[in-house]
């Protein structure tokens, strides 16, 4: 198998008249650590949807382990290794935070290799998620009595709780303290160890330069850069697109 | 049967008529459902009763139903005020209004319909008017006053609500609550107070289409049920936050009710309007003139 | 498993309680108390646990109904094939449902099951084989083996029917699937990403819940004698369905057992007691009242205490 | 555990407020000069609670002036009712309540069909002598030999309801030769309409329409526009009391125009639809049970009307409809019980399909299937109807009986024509 993971070609998004992506190639190694930047409305958010499945794209092709998964819907994403994090942290409100992880636990039997987790397992494979983002002590009480960041943790346990390949994280660090940030930050570097690619989409340039070891810049649905953070950052029209805003 | 042009002019005529009256049945609702995203269920019922109070105001004053009415707009509209008060602290600020919320509003149906029939009686009430039998038929078509009135009247109140919602600093607001609060309480307006103004208009303009109910037939107090349907359904093919095109899905749903009825009986009428509505959620779920 | 056994044998102790009682009268009141448990349990399969609210109750009751009626014209008495046929048929319809509206959420899928139920009513009262608006006559034996007399069977076969609903409704509650249809009714797109099939599972809630109503409303030719849309499609089945949920509780099974248990007998006792208007009223207020002080139903409100 | 000891004492409990809140637990009163209880279920809430009020009205009268008279053979009456909530679902519930549990001597049914069959199978099971009140047709389907009819309409109701129309028609010069029939889609109307169209063979009638409506029907207008395209000779309309006024103003508003007008339309009988339509039901022709003219002045009505008149408020004002019916319903039940001596269903039974009966609307006799051996529906024509008041329709003269004949009190006026 080759080294790639992750292979989009030439991926299109238009809502109606107006263009969100313009044909965008990207690739991703097995374990690599990347940034993705850009103003607002850049085509971020679009991008990550479009590649989790939550959006159908329009043109180009997305490769995933050497599968083709362009057609496929958000869950069939996911059961082949596919996690991603909201913008938003989106928690199951009525589930506590144990059986929040519960839920993509259960599926995991769908995924090509694994085996169906058995019910006694449940609750040992939801504890160790939760513990490896500092919320084990939360794990019997309900969503609505977490703090902001300890919902992004949530988040961020929902998706590596069934061990995924690529995660795609989606601004998991907007309007958190600078030791938030850096606490998330912990955690991604830790997952990134375990063997998972991470893709990360960030506003906050101090935590994607000190996490990525490639940094992408969209910019009005275009890729305009794609390289070693520092000098992407250094580049003139990124500093014009992005920087200079 | 052999085709009489006569006879469709006709029926795309009293199609036109009904639907103006239901646009302004569906009016209050596309406040209430589309902008605000309360789903009241009861909102027929309310015109229901809006039917009622005209009716007992006219009783007792013997003037014109319309007029007495009108009498009853602001009345209404602070019990939508009032109502919207109980519906928020209640449901909405609970976060519950999804499913409690509409319980809630089908509890108030039958509350009142209940009430309604314990204060008039199970019978069937209407009011005499003048004009009630008049028919200002041009030609072979038929346009009769009891059809027009309504209609009238559905231009005349939703046009100014359109326009308080178009041309005032207000009115955009309610406009724009149902879309993002958020920016709201940018300009510092409190959701809660346009929302609560928001939904006075919408018993507003229900107890206006309760005069014009009981201009049109006679009224009973469960009278609402028959038009459940339909009113969710006008403000669904209209695209729901829409007046505009709630106007032109009930002028539709009107004209297809009537040629239905005219050409293939109007057994199949309700089949064929409500067979519109499910084509529509499944094809273009966003309504048919959403923009 | 102990649950089951527990669940076999609370209804065996229901049956025989009644049995002894030997009054014809109770076995009637209690096949639409027990009715009414299928329903609210067949409504909260999909609006308590998924978060979809059907609107069209009445019309998958209907359906089981009329798939009755179908089966008797043809010279088929039996209940039990009444039944499955009833289950099946208004199942398909749940699946067709669920698929016509997979787009859908909130109340627009709501409005469509409204509009569904407007669309099948007008089929039935037109359609002249299932005696169309001027109703058919199903006129129920005189006698059953084992029991005492027919509408004690009816009773006894409602009475395992709301044990198969609720027992399903258990096991769904407590299964993976459960964790899926919560994690659908708390945020669709966020249950994608975390791997649940939304459209299986919301199509198999839809054909269980479908189908449970079907299979209560196909002894009801039986049980009335005669049949009409108007009746057969009555706003009662569809309010009481999704009321005696959200009064007794919309987490777990418990709620609609107990809210159907709670509103049927007291609708019961209301049609022989002081009946009148006014009965009627405080029936709704008091459903009113319970809505806004007690949000999380009955069973909420028990828990709410307990743990204070 | 926990959850299924909870769970068993909740059916438990449940179980036994339902048995105490049914009255099961009270015992049955034993008591020397013990009331005969006549049991019923009626509509007094919903879509039919206005004529199953005006019914009830009627029957308590009857109940007051027979415990005046001293009570039936010799013990008081007392009258055991519930509200069926127009819905046919009750029914069953309530009227074994009535046998089981309430132990009522003698049964009657609740209003209209709805009410009736859902308790068809159990009377017939309890073996109880049954009176109906404004039943369609019901006995065709179960052949019961205790069942006792209030409705005029005779043996075969489903063709004999439309007799009068078509009998009354022939007689016109010229002779009518098409017909359009328009109908509500419910239980009585599709009845009515198919009885109609089976008594067409009869006559040399083509139809030229014939489509039913469904009660949600908000504007009648399209369906009076396509029957006058249809250009048809009669029209017969088969519709309850709002479509019933929806569908006079269509005419009006139309001007329809034809020979004759009118049919199984319920609701012009009742008082407060009357006035509501006033003279825009001049010259129709409907169908009735009983109306003041001279012709009918059977005993004992004038002074039933003048006792439920003062108590109609918020029901029908003027009382022709439901209140006679379900009167005479307690007449029959009177003299057959004083006659037969005893509460014996079988022999009461026996007599009443034996004897003749007089009552407020005249003398009636069962034949072998509980209908009236004769039918007597009235056909009435509405003439000369000025304004909206109540007072013109108490006085012979604006409700002309065309038919049977041996009541005819006026002489049919057409063709019919709808001023606009």
């Amino acid at each position: 198998m080759s080294d790639i993971q992750l292979a989009v070609a030439g991926l299109q998004k238009r809502f109606g008249g107006f263009t969100a992506l313009g044909g965008i190639d990207f690739q991703a190694r097995r374990g690599e650590r990347i940034g993705i930047i850009g103003p607002n409305g850049s085509g971020k958010s679009t991008f990550v949807n479009c590649l989790a499945g939550a959006l159908r794209h329009d043109g180009g092709t997305i490769r995933f382990n050497g599968e083709d998964i362009g057609g496929l819907p958000a869950h069939g994403r996911a059961w082949r290794g596919l996690a991603r994090t909201f913008q938003l942290p989106r928690p199951f409100t009525s589930l506590s935070v144990r059986e929040n992880i519960f839920v993509p636990l259960v599926n995991l039997g769908h995924r090509p290799g694994q085996a169906v987790v058995p019910d006694a397992e449940l609750k040992d494979r939801a504890d160790q998620a939760l513990m490896r983002v500092g919320l084990a002590a939360k794990a019997d009480e309900l969503p609505k009595s977490l703090t902001q960041v300890e919902l992004r943790k949530l988040e961020l346990a929902k998706a590596i709780a069934t061990g995924p390949d690529l995660l795609i994280s989606d601004e998991a660090m907007a309007g958190l303290s600078h030791s938030e940030v850096d606490e998330i930050l912990d955690l991604l570097f830790d997952i990134n160890r375990g063997g998972t690619t991470v893709i990360m989409i960030e506003h906050i340039i101090r935590a994607v330069t000190r996490f990525s070891e490639r940094l992408l810049v969209l910019v009005a649905g275009e890729k305009i850069a794609d390289g070693e953070p520092q000098g992407v950052l250094a580049l003139a029209e990124v500093e014009k697109a992005y920087l200079g805003q | 049967m052999v085709f009489d042009p006569g006879l469709l002019l006709n029926a795309i005529v009293s199609g036109l008529l009904l639907g103006g009256f239901y646009a302004l049945a569906t009016s209050g609702l596309t406040i209430a459902f589309g902008m605000l995203d309360v789903v009241n269920i009861a909102h027929p019922t309310f015109i229901v009763l809006g039917a009622f109070a005209t009716f007992a105001l006219n009783q007792a004053t013997g003037l014109d139903p319309i007029l007495c009415c009108l009498i009853l707009l602001p009345v209404f509209f602070l019990l939508g005020r009032g109502f919207y008060d109980v519906y928020y602290r209640f449901f909405e600020r609970r976060g519950d209004a999804a499913i409690q919320g509409l319980a809630f509003f089908f509890g108030v149906m039958f509350v009142v319909e209940v009430s309604l029939s314990l204060i008039f009686g199970p019978n069937h009430q209407h009011v005499e008017t003048p004009y009630a039998w008049t028919n200002l038929g041009i030609g072979p078509v038929d346009l009769p006053v009891r059809m027009l009135i309504p209609c009238a009247m559905a231009a005349v109140g939703i046009g100014a609500v359109t326009l308080f919602f178009r041309t005032t600093f207000i009115g955009r607001a309610v406009a724009a609550v149902g879309q993002d609060e958020g920016a709201l309480r940018l300009v510092a307006i409190d959701p809660l107070k346009i929302k609560r103004l928001a939904f006075g208009l919408s018993l507003l303009l229900a107890a206006l289409a309760g005069g014009a109910l009981l201009v049109v037939q006679p009224v009973d107090p469960w009278a609402g049920h028959t038009f459940i349907g339909r009113v969710f359904a006008i403000c669904i093919l209209g695209g729901l936050a829409s007046m505009r095109g709630s106007w032109m899905a009930a002028l539709l749903f009107g004209v297809i009710e009537n040629v239905t009825a005219t050409y293939l009986g109007p057994s199949w009428s309700p089949a064929v309007a409500f067979g519109l509505l499910l084509l529509t959620l499944a094809v273009r779920p966003q309504g048919l003139f959403a923009r | 498993m102990r649950f089951y056994l527990g669940a076999v044998g609370v209804t065996a102790l229901v049956f025989l309680a009644f049995h002894l009682a030997g009054i014809e009268y109770l076995w009637f009141t209690a096949y639409v108390v027990v009715q009414y448990v299928v329903l609210a349990t067949a409504w909260n399969i999909l609006g308590g646990y998924a978060g979809y609210v059907n609107f069209g109750s009445a019309a998958f009751f209907a359906v089981g109904t009329y798939a009755a009626v179908a089966l008797h014209k043809m010279g088929i008495g039996n209940l039990w094939l009444m039944m499955a046929a009833g289950g099946v048929t208004a199942g398909l319809l749940g699946l067709a449902m669920g698929y016509l509206t997979l787009r859908l959420r909130g109340a627009y899928f709501s409005i469509a099951t409204l509009s569904l139920a407007v669309l099948l009513q007008t089929i039935i009262t037109n359609w002249s084989y299932l005696g169309g608006s001027r109703g058919v006559y199903v006129i129920r034996p005189s006698e059953v083996a084992v029991f005492t007399s027919f509408v004690e069977y009816l009773f006894a076969v409602m009475l395992l029917l709301a044990l198969a609903a609720i027992c399903i409704a258990r096991y769904i509650e407590k299964s993976r699937l459960g964790y899926g249809l919560a994690a659908i009714r708390d945020d669709e797109l966020a249950a994608e990403a975390s791997g649940v099939p939304t459209l299986r599972l919301k199509l198999i809630a839809t054909t269980v819940s479908g189908g449970l109503m079907g299979m209560a409303g196909a002894p009801m030719p039986y049980y009335s004698t005669f049949i009409e849309p108007a009746s057969a499609f009555g706003l009662n089945y569809a309010v009481n369905a999704m009321a005696m949920p959200l009064v007794g509780g919309l987490k777990t099974w418990v709620g609609p057992l107990v809210g159907a248990l709670m509103m049927g007998t007291a609708q019961q006792i209301a049609t022989v007691t002081i009946s009148s208007a006014v009965n009627l009223l405080l029936v709704g207020l008091l459903l009113i009242g319970f809505l806004m002080l007690a949000p999380q139903g009955i069973v909420g409100l028990i828990k709410g205490r307990a743990k204070r | 555990m926990m959850k299924f000891t909870r769970r068993s004492l909740l059916a438990t409990g449940s179980a036994m407020v339902l048995a105490a809140g049914l009255g099961l637990s009270a015992p049955a009163l034993a008591q020397s000069g013990e009331p005969i209880k006549i049991g019923f279920s009626m509509a007094l809430t919903g879509g039919l609670a206005s004529n199953g009020k005006a019914a009830l009205a009627a029957m308590q009268i009857w109940e007051e002036e027979i415990n005046g008279r001293g009570g039936l053979i010799g013990r008081p009456v007392k009258l055991v009712y519930y509200d069926d909530q127009s819905n046919g679902a009750t029914v069953p519930g309530i009227v074994t309540k009535l046998i089981d549990v309430d132990k009522v001597d003698l049964l009657l049914s609740g209003y209209s069909t709805a009410a009736i069959a859902p308790a068809m199978p159990i009377v017939i099971q309890k073996k109880m002598v049954f009176l109906t009140l404004l039943g369609f047709n019901m006995n065709s389907e179960f052949k019961y030999d205790r069942y006792f009819s209030m409705i005029p309409a005779g043996s075969d109701a489903n063709r004999d309801f439309s007799k009068g129309f078509l009998e009354v028609a022939a007689t016109m010069d010229p002779k009518p030769k098409s017909i359009a029939v328009v109908n509500l889609d419910a239980e009585f109307p599709k009845r009515a309409s198919d009885g109609l169209k089976d008594n067409l063979k009869k006559y040399d009638l083509k139809v030229v329409y014939d489509q039913s409506y469904p009660p949600t029907t908000v504007d009648f207008l399209p369906i009076i526009r396509a029957v006058a395209a249809a250009k048809p000779d009669l029209v017969y309309f088969v519709s309850y009391p709002v479509d019933s006024a929806g569908l006079i103003r269509a005419i009006r508003e139309v001007g329809l125009k034809a020979m004759m007008v009118g049919g199984g339309m319920v609701g012009p009988q009742i008082g407060s639809f009357k006035t509501m339509m006033g003279p825009a039901m001049n010259n129709m022709v409907i169908w009735d049970t009983y109306v003041p003219e001279k012709t009918l002045n059977f005993p004992g009505i004038q002074e039933l009307l003048a006792k439920y008149q003062p108590r109609s408020q918020g029901l029908d004002p003027l009382g022709f409809y439901v209140p006679p019916l379900a009167y005479a319903n307690m007449q029959i039940l009177e003299q057959a019980v004083t006659k037969v001596g005893k509460i014996d269903q079988g022999a009461l039974a026996e007599y009443m399909h034996a004897n003749t009966f007089s009552t407020v609307l005249g003398d009636v006799k069962f034949d072998k299937m509980g209908e009236w051996s004769q039918e007597r529906l009235l056909l009435v024509q509405y003439q000369n109807i000025n304004g909206n008041g109540l007072e013109q329709f108490k006085q012979p003269g604006t409700q002309a009986i065309l038919y049977p004949p041996q009541y005819k009190s006026g002489n049919l006026v057409y063709p019919f024509e709808a001023k606009r």
